[in-house]
């Protein structure tokens, strides 16, 4: 019993790694008219690794600042490409982020996916391995293998359970991502060949520092990471394949894209292109600022006109992401700004909020699809202005809905305002006019109490007075996702004890650098 | 002198054969034409001290590969029951490709025999000991093909053989 | 005046130039068959005649064997193309190239 | 070792397809009803025994000291190891080749039965001795034989790919096939005689020790002689013929649509992987030291092929069509490699510096080529799974595929994802070795238009899985095969999937195979 503890211990990341992968292979051979085992084996694959993410979280040692559960084996020795996995302050919580969104997301599931669900479950395992793996990978290659492979099962889930405009959706989101990440092989290449020794460890990279003072190469490089996140994230005006890829995917599929898919985006910038390519970073530190007030702006006056409740949630995450940029662009800020310890604070406050940002959006965001989706499952159709009164008929809704909407619009107390509020002060002590994010503040808020008002305040209509309120799976998976947004409100030291040491050793390896200069 | 004058006759018959062949109208004398070239190419390689690679020319691609092609032609105009008239098109674009080439090869050719004194191997080649001795071009031709070359020999006999398999099945009439 | 390499080089750059042009201008395949004799010639003149200038020793015929490998080659191209002429003949009832056009030229 | 032992254990695997492929022939004569399907299976063991046979010279520790042992004593046998070299690059290739045959020959016995009513012996016997004409491509390291042999293999293609009698494009394809090799021929011919008249031998490796001096000490590579060049380009166009390289590839779309289709699969693994061989051989073995000369033209050649293949696979709707052009794309990317040959790679073989496992260029070739072959057979597999049943190959019979057959569509969908480059396929870490050779070696340029061409890939590839999967079928029932079309399309699945995972053994296979493209002479010459 001790051995195997142990062993379980040591393999942990490996395990949540690769079991929704066995999950898969149990379910393509199961026959696919047994529709109630192939669900069975969906969920169970999807708690065990929600389970072993909670360990995981219960085991994590805040302080530390290196990487933990590291595991490493040698992949390609000829090529020093390795399989290496390990967590930080940062990817930990986004790991079990995807576990316990993954999940809900299988136990929401089987009200909406009526149709071919064999294929659709073993497709949301292998994503839920791609977009774990991303958080994990500490080698270059195999972070770029598990990138793709995220890829390949979300274009199957908007393109065969989407919506009428799906094969469209699919394909754009598949050739978008598809640009950025060929851009960003090519990045990865140029590290490799400048390394000496040459590796593609992220953590050795990082501390040889190959491209330091390399000028123009260092700036190219940076720019074939910078398509590859920006445009999962995405920044403006990278985003136009958000909406359609939101809009069209089905319900569980929108709340890994909002949830998981875009935090992958910002979580390279803060993983890679901070600590590796600090002087590429520090160049454009303003236009990453530039474009995340766009996106927090942009977003939210175009989420405004929108009548489509999906549209509305999905231009919303374009906002919200914005804040995240806004700490990230911060953090770059330059040289000046890494002598100063006071500023130096500042970034990591910075930081501090772009991370908690992440996560909090992807709880909200992720709740808000499912929501949705609940109403779509009534109604088949998303236009708010048809709605009207519907509090009355669904209260448990209503109220969840309006929970999750004051979340969205950064009331204090709740998840959501601890992300925009370190980010936004972070980068206001750095560049005062990151303050204009304030606009974009009072815009959400505006709209989504404008949501609220107009779906579920007013005259009952007789059009849905014969909706139910939520059933038992829907209310399994939200009500988690509205006590951790309760909790991460309340409590912010919890998870920001766990951020904290990551964003430092962050800010710090990018001090080793530029501090000189 | 006589190999000038010589060289420059078959040069002439070759060439105007050539030309004869890509611009005549009539198919079979064009065939005709192409005899003529392949028995004066022939005559070069006599005067090249090639006299064995002469016979095979002559037996072989006069006696053969040509009969072939006659042939096919009356058996082609046999089949559709009327005179083939040949046609030339982008006669523009070939002539400007084929002068391009031309002085490719020209230029080639004059700086070429400037470029290369002559090719001495720095290979002992153990064949030499085989053709100590020989005298005729047919002894040194036949002993270099069974020993030297004796693989591309066996090659070439198997390749012969599933050339002719291959045409036969592709050409044989509908059972 | 002597024959040197130069002229079988020009001769040979000669004919193999007009068997280009036939290539390009002739749309019958038994035409495009001898155009293609012709260039095959034009390299066994310059095999010959290379031996015999460029190799001191007359008994390395290495030019000479390997002509004799190319009108081997000669005659199963001929063969081949004969059958393969057939074959359209049977089917197509035509044989320029350009009136065959089932699929994209 | 006496020379009848030298001979069987240098020529095994070719003299047991000879062996097989007249066996097939003869027993036409004597048993004329025998049940076709006893010919596809002879087929299938006379290239399970070549691989075999390849593999137990590959393993055989001491066959190269042997038979370097016996080419001294003997002097036939010194003849023999002069023209006809079983080095690394042979070896890899022909193990590569017959895995690709292996898994022609099953997908062929169905395809038979269901399309050819006559000469049917012949055709299997034609297959067999083209996949003997490509063995000796990759064996020959003289100029003599490897033209043999690369005719051989043409002329073998030309009447196969003739073979659906009742179809005029079929003759029609292999009419125009045989015309414009006829004149590749020629031409390279041509400039085999260029060469000849430059260096003064027809064997390979003469040729680089003449020039290896000049190489010197510096390693900067330089340009050849001027004849030398310009042979060297007119041969060219014989090797770009064989492997389909733009400007040469025009048969190849009608060949492959004409063709019966696992000749079409044929002609785009075995024939290409030959030919790729080849072409190494002759460029980075033959003329390394002078690759100054070709690399410029070799790079541009590149760039405008895949992106010529993937341009043109835009507007396909025969998917066999579509893999024409895929597959003159995929060169494009193979040829990244052989233009990122620098003589450094000659250098560190010979000694002069060490070697490195980054250095991508030639391995990664290699692995590409055993990526793609497996990738291409996959998806030619299913292919031809759904050509049986649908009697034909546009774009609208894939339709549905995805509910009449969830396993069809799936392994279609993995190859063709392979081929995209995705990640843990095969293809991807190709092209991750390739465009990584291009940036170490200062052509970043060309690894660019790599990724570009890589996302264009995408568009075409994704539109048949997109008919596959996002469409409702056309008709009700289930599309069956039999167990040996299956079975080819799993195992290349298995085998993109297995060598992207297991990458190191794979890749340290093809650096074996890198090390002897130079080392071409296996006996000492001296």
């Amino acid at each position: 019993m001790e051995g195997l503890g142990q062993w379980l211990y040591d393999h942990l990341l490996s395990l949540i790694l690769w079991t929704p992968v066995v999950g898969a292979l149990f379910i393509l051979f199961t026959h696919r008219e047994n529709v109630r085992q192939i669900r069975f084996w969906a969920h169970v694959f999807t708690f065990l690794p929600l389970a072993f993410s909670v360990y995981l979280w219960i085991a994590f040692n805040p302080p530390q600042m290196e990487m933990q559960f590291v595991e490493t084996y040698d992949w390609i020795p000829v090529l020093g490409i390795r399989y290496k996995l390990g967590v930080d302050g940062l990817s930990m919580p986004l790991v079990v982020l995807t576990a316990l969104l993954t999940f809900v997301s299988v136990v929401y599931s089987p009200t909406a996916i009526r149709v071919r669900e064999k294929e659709y479950y073993a497709l949301f395992l292998l994503l839920e391995t791609g977009l774990v793996g991303t958080f994990m990978a500490l080698d270059f290659v195999l972070f770029y293998v598990f990138w793709e492979v995220s890829l390949v099962p979300m274009y199957f889930l908007i393109g065969i359970w989407g919506g009428p405009q799906r094969e469209y959706a699919a394909i754009k989101f598949f050739l978008y991502t598809l640009v950025g990440s060929v851009a960003m092989l090519l990045s990865i290449l140029i590290l490799y060949f400048h390394s000496e020794p040459r590796t593609f460890g992220m953590t050795e990279l990082i501390e040889q520092q190959p491209l330091e003072g390399k000028g123009i190469l260092q700036v190219l490089a940076f720019l074939g990471f910078y398509l590859a996140f920006a445009i999962k994230v995405p920044v403006f005006p990278f985003h136009t394949w958000l909406p359609d890829a939101h809009v069209e995917a089905p319900t569980a599929g929108s709340v890994l894209l909002a949830g998981i898919l875009l935090k992958m985006g910002t979580y390279g910038f803060v993983r890679i292109s901070l600590p590796l390519l600090p002087e590429g970073s520090q160049v454009f530190w303003a236009p990453m600022g530039v474009l995340g007030l766009i996106n927090i702006i942009y977003g939210s006056l175009v989420a405004m006109a929108q009548d489509d409740l999906k549209k509305l949630v999905a231009y919303s995450s374009i906002g919200h992401m914005g804040f995240v940029m806004l700490g990230i662009a911060a953090a770059a800020m330059d040289g000046r700004s890494f002598t100063d310890p006071v500023l130096r604070d500042y970034k990591v406050i910075a930081l501090n909020g772009a991370t908690f940002q992440m996560i909090a959006h992807g709880l909200m965001t992720g709740a808000m699809f499912l929501l949705v989706g609940v109403i779509y499952e009534r109604a088949h159709h998303r236009d708010i202005n048809r709605f009207g009164g519907l509090w009355s008929q669904m209260v448990v809704y209503g109220s969840l809905f309006s929970f999750f909407s004051m979340g969205e619009l950064g009331l204090p107390g709740l998840a959501g305002f601890w992300g925009e509020f370190l980010a936004v002060l972070g980068a206001f002590q750095l560049f005062a006019w990151a303050g204009l994010a304030v606009i974009g503040i009072v815009i959400t808020a505006a709209y989504f109490l404008w949501t609220v008002q107009r779906m579920f305040l007013g005259e009952p209509k007789e059009a849905h007075s014969n909706y139910p309120d939520m059933n038992l799976q829907e209310h399994i998976s939200l009500w988690p996702l509205a006590v951790l947004t309760f909790l991460a409100g309340v409590y912010p030291k919890g998870l920001l004890t766990i951020i904290q040491p990551a964003m430092e050793s962050a800010v710090e390896k990018m001090t080793k650098v530029l501090g000189g200069g | 002198m006589g190999e000038v004058i010589a060289f420059y006759i078959l040069a002439l018959i070759i060439v105007l054969g050539a030309l004869a062949v890509v611009t005549g109208r009539n198919l079979f004398h064009c065939g005709l034409s192409l005899a003529a070239v392949l028995l004066a190419v022939a005559g070069l390689f006599i005067l090249n001290g090639a006299e064995f690679l002469a016979w095979v020319q002559v037996l072989i691609y006069v006696g053969a590969v040509l009969v072939i092609i006659l042939y096919a032609i009356m058996l082609s105009e046999n089949i559709t029951g009327e005179r083939i008239l040949l046609i030339s098109q982008n006669r523009g674009v070939g002539f400007a490709a084929a002068t391009l080439v031309f002085a490719l090869i020209a230029f080639l050719g004059i700086s070429l025999s400037g470029l290369l004194a002559g090719h001495t191997s720095s290979v002992k080649d153990p064949v030499l000991a085989l053709l100590e001795g020989a005298d005729s071009n047919v002894i040194v031709f036949g002993t270099l093909l069974l020993t030297r070359y004796i693989l591309p020999f066996e090659f070439a006999s198997v390749f012969l053989v599933i050339a002719l398999i291959g045409a036969l099945v592709i050409a044989r009439t509908a059972e | 005046m002597e024959i040197g390499l130069s002229h079988y080089l020009i001769l040979s750059g000669l004919l193999f130039a007009i068997g280009i042009y036939g290539i390009l201008t002739r749309r019958n395949a038994i035409a495009l068959l001898m155009c293609v004799e012709l260039m095959l010639n034009a390299v066994n003149i310059n095999l010959v005649a290379i031996n015999r200038f460029l190799q001191p020793d007359w008994r390395i015929m290495t030019g000479q064997i390997f002509a004799a490998f190319v009108i081997v080659l000669a005659a199963a191209e001929a063969c081949v193309g004969f059958a393969l002429v057939i074959a359209i003949y049977r089917n197509l009832n035509r044989i320029n190239v350009d009136e065959i056009n089932l699929l994209k030229w | 070792m006496t020379f009848k032992d030298l001979f069987i254990l240098l020529l095994g695997p070719e003299l047991w397809l000879t062996f097989l492929g007249f066996f097939l022939f003869t027993l036409d004569l004597i048993f004329p009803r025998a049940p076709k399907k006893v010919f596809g299976l002879l087929t299938l063991l006379a290239f399970v025994g070549g691989l075999v046979l390849v593999a137990a010279q590959v393993l055989s520790p001491d066959l190269a000291d042997e038979v370097r042992q016996a080419a001294q004593e003997n002097r036939l046998g010194y003849w023999l190891v002069t023209t006809f070299s079983l080095d690394g690059l042979a070896t890899f290739s022909k193990g590569a080749i017959f895995i690709g045959a292996i898994l022609i020959a099953l997908v062929t016995v169905d395809y038979v039965e269901k399309n050819l009513r006559e000469g049917i012996p012949e055709f299997y016997g034609l297959m067999v001795f083209s996949v003997l004409a490509l063995c000796f491509m990759v064996s020959s390291v003289e100029l003599i034989t490897l033209f043999l042999a690369i005719e051989f293999a043409s002329i073998s293609s030309y009447i196969l790919a003739a073979y659906l009698r009742g179809d005029p494009k079929s003759s029609e394809a292999a009419m125009k096939y045989f015309l414009v090799g006829a004149t590749t021929t020629a031409a390279g011919l041509y400039g085999m005689s260029l060469i000849y008249a430059g260096t003064g031998t027809t064997y390979l490796y003469e040729m680089t020790a003449q020039f290896m001096p000049q190489l010197g000490e510096t390693g900067v590579a330089f340009s050849p002689p001027l004849p030398v060049l310009i042979g060297l380009l007119m041969m060219l166009a014989t090797l770009g013929f064989k492997v389909a390289m733009v400007p040469f590839h025009g048969w190849c779309p009608d060949a492959y649509e004409g063709a019966p289709t696992p000749i079409t699969a044929f002609l785009s693994v075995a024939s290409k992987i030959a030919g790729m061989a080849t072409l190494m051989r002759v460029f980075a073995s033959g003329f390394g030291p002078l690759s100054a000369g070709w690399v410029p033209i070799l790079a541009f050649l590149s760039l405008v092929t895949m992106t010529f293949g993937n341009l043109a696979a835009l507007w396909q709707t025969n998917v066999k069509r579509l893999m024409a052009y895929s597959s003159i794309s995929q060169v494009g990317y193979l040829l990244i490699g052989v233009a990122a040959f620098s003589p450094s790679d000659f250098q560190t073989l010979l000694g002069m510096s060490t070697f490195q496992g980054s250095e991508m260029a030639l391995p990664g070739i290699f692995y590409f080529l055993l990526g793609y072959a497996f990738a291409n057979m996959g998806a030619f597999a299913v292919i031809i799974w759904v050509e049986n049943w649908e009697g034909a190959t546009d774009r609208e019979s894939f339709e549905g595929l995805a509910q009449r057959s969830p396993v069809a569509a799936a392994l279609l969908t993995l190859s063709f994802l392979s081929l995209i480059g995705i990640p843990p396929l095969a293809g991807f870490f190709g092209k991750f070795f390739l465009f990584g050779a291009a940036l170490s070696r200062g052509l970043g340029w060309l690894a660019i238009a790599g990724v570009v061409n890589s996302v264009i890939s995408a568009f075409y590839y994704l539109e048949v899985v997109r008919r596959m999967y996002f469409f409702p079928p056309r008709r009700p029932e289930r599309v069956s095969t039999s167990l040996m079309v299956s079975s080819a399309a799993v195992l290349g699945v298995v085998g993109a999937f297995a060598i992207g995972i297991l990458t190191e053994p794979a890749y340290q296979w093809a650096m074996a195979a890198f090390f002897d493209v130079v080392f071409a002479p296996n006996i000492s010459f001296r």
